[in-house]
């Protein structure tokens, strides 16, 4: 066997670390972009029995082509059930019938709140985001959540200018007084490093980092004195199998590959 | 049988009027461009634009300066990026300010409920620990009678006018849908007028075959028009696919509103309906577009007698 | 994949227990009689019996003794008149007392709703001026947030099992239906366990061909019974026709106690599964109840790749 | 042309004065017996654009035979729209979409309030009665509600045991005052004659007596001192062309004919 490492984008290393992670779930939401590309990969590699669900209205989708929206053709044909998006709210996601929910967005804090609506002030915004969308409830009612966000100081900042979607809220068991049904923020997946919150006040925690980052590429990228895990471990790289499926099957114009 | 058959023009003319609220929904499939072009074109304003992902119709509707106020849930260009031309108005008032009014996709599913089923509001569990509800006053909670327990709730949403698209229907306005059902059903129900556009005219006895897949009935739909590639740049399951290219050249294009000025005047003013759209895009993009064929298995209701 | 197929024997012995809650839903159509009959002949005690209409299977129940307690909306014997064992346990104590819990066919139907989406409470207009919230403290009312209007709401319910029956299902349990769909979809969602019935067990490449006909998804599914005829007296849409004669029938067998126990020691204790019921009903009823065909025309899809 | 009265029942009359009452409907939100055969008798006559909508979740049913129960699979096949009981009652009846409901019950007091639900106490009924079904929605959302029952002392009473569905309550602007969307109770239809609310406080009323019937008759089988209009009138008999389609079109058994 060649075991001579094969070269990967930061953006393959996230996209097989967030399918990695789905390893055994039996449901998912999947938004459009890298998540939809990683359960996919996790299909068909760790989570064989993973349906995706869509927030379009489908479930169990079997797409022939990478979807190039949240509500490609390709969804629907030859998915197990396509329904209103009431449903699909009511019975599927508020029902507590989703495992894992994949969000990202422009700003997220220490605890896992997130901010997809505006930069500045909500009401005389310098940039206007696209909002909530899904998010704030797949953020509420998903069993895990999981985000998928490059790294940078413009993301991982001190102070949300906008909570869209709850995480932890101010941390401990906030979240829990609001009685909220989904077991809230459980990974970041970004392109440098991993990170949970395994902590008492349910802060983000590094804990991972990818194959040749160094650690203060990681700590320069984050607006606050980031928490770190007792043992700081490196991510494995891509496997062979795994760039194969993502290059071959998933992803062959390379759209994802950066 | 009462016909309820008119033209876009005819449709747009008889039912959308200065100020009014207007939804065109479909959730990725089946947007209406057809109805929100003639809309430009006809220079309707102040119009009250309402749809969960106002996507590049309303971009578009927005840059040529029908709008007042945007009610929606997410604001993208979907698989693409921002929408450039909404963008602009919000956050440099061109070609005017635009209002907004904003909740996340399930509270506006459940205004749209809410507004179908006569309900004074619709009870979801979200916007808890979230600023949205600090941005929007409408979305209040109440205390459950059982468990003293805190739900969100959000207001009916009734629309002046729904413009809904969808694969078939008869002249009565029986319309029939598969795909993606998004919430056509929900705001058809919702609103006052309702608008149906289809891909084809079929007879009465092709919905009495399959009732199961009527989603729209005749009986709240006040005009049906037949506009085949209503839908493009968006898709109708089955039709055509959705054209990404056009998504992705969109975004370029918007990002500049002169180009963006220039885009409506070669594709809305310049074209006097969609035929004449529908031709300018050309055989080549509509052969690129059509899917092969994935029939579903008839089934059999019984005749009984 | 995984295969939930089980018999209605395996099914009811895992999944139903003595004091359990259980929905047999389906609306004059789609009521599995089989898994009724199959309750009653493993000797089941202390249930909640929940159903919107009792119908004659839950007389046969009540008066073989499974039930403890009744949830519902309306004791009819749709057509004919009476549910006499039933009337004959609330009004006489036999064969034992009967709880009942009343409400709307609305009310109930919130409640299913109110269980499978997770709401603390479902909101109707209903219930006004009328005595039913009187004799059952469950029907509450709310003050809604924007104009203090008051607005009905019941609780969720959440039944143990439901059994549903429909007309065909994958081994993994996702379910097509057609026809009435009564509350079966959110039956299923709002119940902890699902069993569904079916007339017939098809390929998942069945189910994924028309994915818009999917009432019940495998997700929920705990067991797939394979039950042909199983809903009979009920009837299965396209399948076979409610047996009118029987209810007509039933009404007179349940006027009187023996004759109804008469009637169990021969169609239900007597027999050992629905296969040999259908056997004993015989060929002649069969075809009597057998439709003639009338096909819905398939729909394209699209494949696209 | 023989003008010769061909005899009719009872149910015959009833049936016929229900189908004339709707001439010009839209809509109408059908229950079983003799209401349905009601209303296909209208379709065919008085209001062929008339839509029936059945409770079971059906919308434009256009039954091949006379159906025997509510859910009969002929209101499925054939019919504009089959959805769920949940849309059947949140859009249709809720959402303001029917024109007409009929009901009918044990006991009906002045004010057009019924009980289908106990005879005695509730808490220990001498008879248990089915109970509300759709009976309660149906009497506050339909703009008009029509009744359909037999005339008796045992029906028409001073007190109802139980109310199930609410007609004008205690009359005058109660209704209104609980901000009931419907427009109550318009019409009640028996055997032996016809009655309305059009009085200021809302009582019911006696305006036509069936062809052969006496007035004393009907006021001796009603519990109250019923109201008189100014000028009763005589209702039309069923006309040949009426009884014709009743008996060869709609009821060829005459289930109906009693």
């Amino acid at each position: 066997m060649n075991t001579q490492p094969v070269p990967f984008a930061a953006s393959e290393m996230m996209i097989v670390a967030a399918a990695r992670a789905l390893a055994g779930a039996r449901t998912v939401f999947v938004g459009v972009g890298l998540p939809n590309i990683a359960c996919n990969l996790a299909q068909r590699t760790v989570a064989p029995h993973l349906e995706l669900i869509y927030e379009a209205g489908v479930y169990g989708a079997r797409p022939t082509r990478l979807p190039l929206s949240i509500g490609d053709p390709a969804l629907v044909s030859g998915s197990l059930s396509a329904m209103s998006q009431a449903d699909l709210f009511s019975f599927y996601l508020q029902g507590g019938r989703v495992e894992v929910g994949f969000l990202g967005g422009a700003q997220i804090d220490r605890f896992g709140n997130l901010n997809t609506t505006v930069i500045s002030a909500y009401a005389k915004p310098k940039v206007r985001l696209p909002g909530s969308g899904g998010a704030c409830e797949i953020a509420i009612h998903a069993q895990k959540l999981f985000y998928i966000m490059r790294l940078s100081r413009r993301a991982f900042v001190q102070q949300l200018d906008f909570v869209t979607s709850p995480g932890f809220l101010a941390g401990g068991d906030a979240r829990e007084r609001l009685s909220m049904p989904g077991g809230g923020p459980r990974l970041v997946i970004t392109d440098k490093a991993l990170f949970d919150f395994n902590t008492p006040d349910r802060e983000m925690r590094l804990f991972s980092l990818h194959p040749g980052v160094a650690l203060e590429d990681v700590l320069d990228n984050i607006g606050w004195p980031v928490k770190l895990a007792q043992t700081l471990t490196v991510t494995a790289p891509p496997t062979d199998a795994e760039l194969r499926c993502i290059r071959q099957e998933l992803d062959p114009a390379g759209l994802y590959r950066q | 049988m009462n016909t309820k058959l008119l033209s876009m023009r005819e449709a747009i003319e008889r039912y959308v009027h200065d100020g009014h609220s207007v939804a065109i929904e479909g959730f990725t499939a089946f947007i209406c461009f057809a109805a929100g072009h003639e809309i430009i074109r006809q220079r309707k304003h102040d119009l009250t634009l309402i749809r969960m992902t106002p996507d590049v119709i309303y971009d578009q509707m927005v840059a040529a300066g029908v709008a007042r106020r945007l009610v929606f849930s997410y604001l993208g260009n979907p698989g693409v990026g921002s929408l450039n031309c909404i963008r602009r108005a919000i956050e440099q008032g061109i070609p005017a300010p635009l209002e907004i009014e904003e909740y996340s996709h399930f509270g506006m599913i459940g205004r749209y409920i809410a507004g179908a089923a006569h309900l004074p509001f619709y009870p979801l569990r979200s916007y808890a620990g979230s600023d949205m509800p600090a941005a929007n006053s409408r979305i209040q909670f109440v205390q459950s009678p059982y468990d003293g327990e805190t739900v969100a709730v959000v207001p009916p949403l009734n629309p002046d006018v729904a413009i809904l698209h969808a694969q078939r229907a008869d002249a009565a306005g029986n319309t029939q849908l598969w795909g993606l059902l998004g919430a056509q059903k929900e705001v058809a129900f919702a609103a006052h007028k309702v608008i149906v556009v289809v891909e084809e005219i079929v007879e009465e006895a092709v919905i009495r075959a399959d009732p199961n897949r009527t989603i729209i009935p005749g009986l709240i739909v006040d005009a049906v028009v037949h506009e085949p590639f209503g839908a493009h740049p968006s898709y109708a399951q089955g039709y055509y696919d959705r054209d990404n290219a056009f998504y992705l050249e969109w975004d370029d294009i918007s990002r500049d509103a002169e180009r963006t000025a220039g885009w409506l005047d070669e594709w809305v003013y310049g074209v006097k309906d969609r035929a004449e759209y529908v031709q300018k895009l050309g055989a080549a993009t509509r052969q690129r577009l059509k899917p092969g064929d994935a029939w579903s298995q008839p089934v059999n209701y019984g005749d009984y007698r």
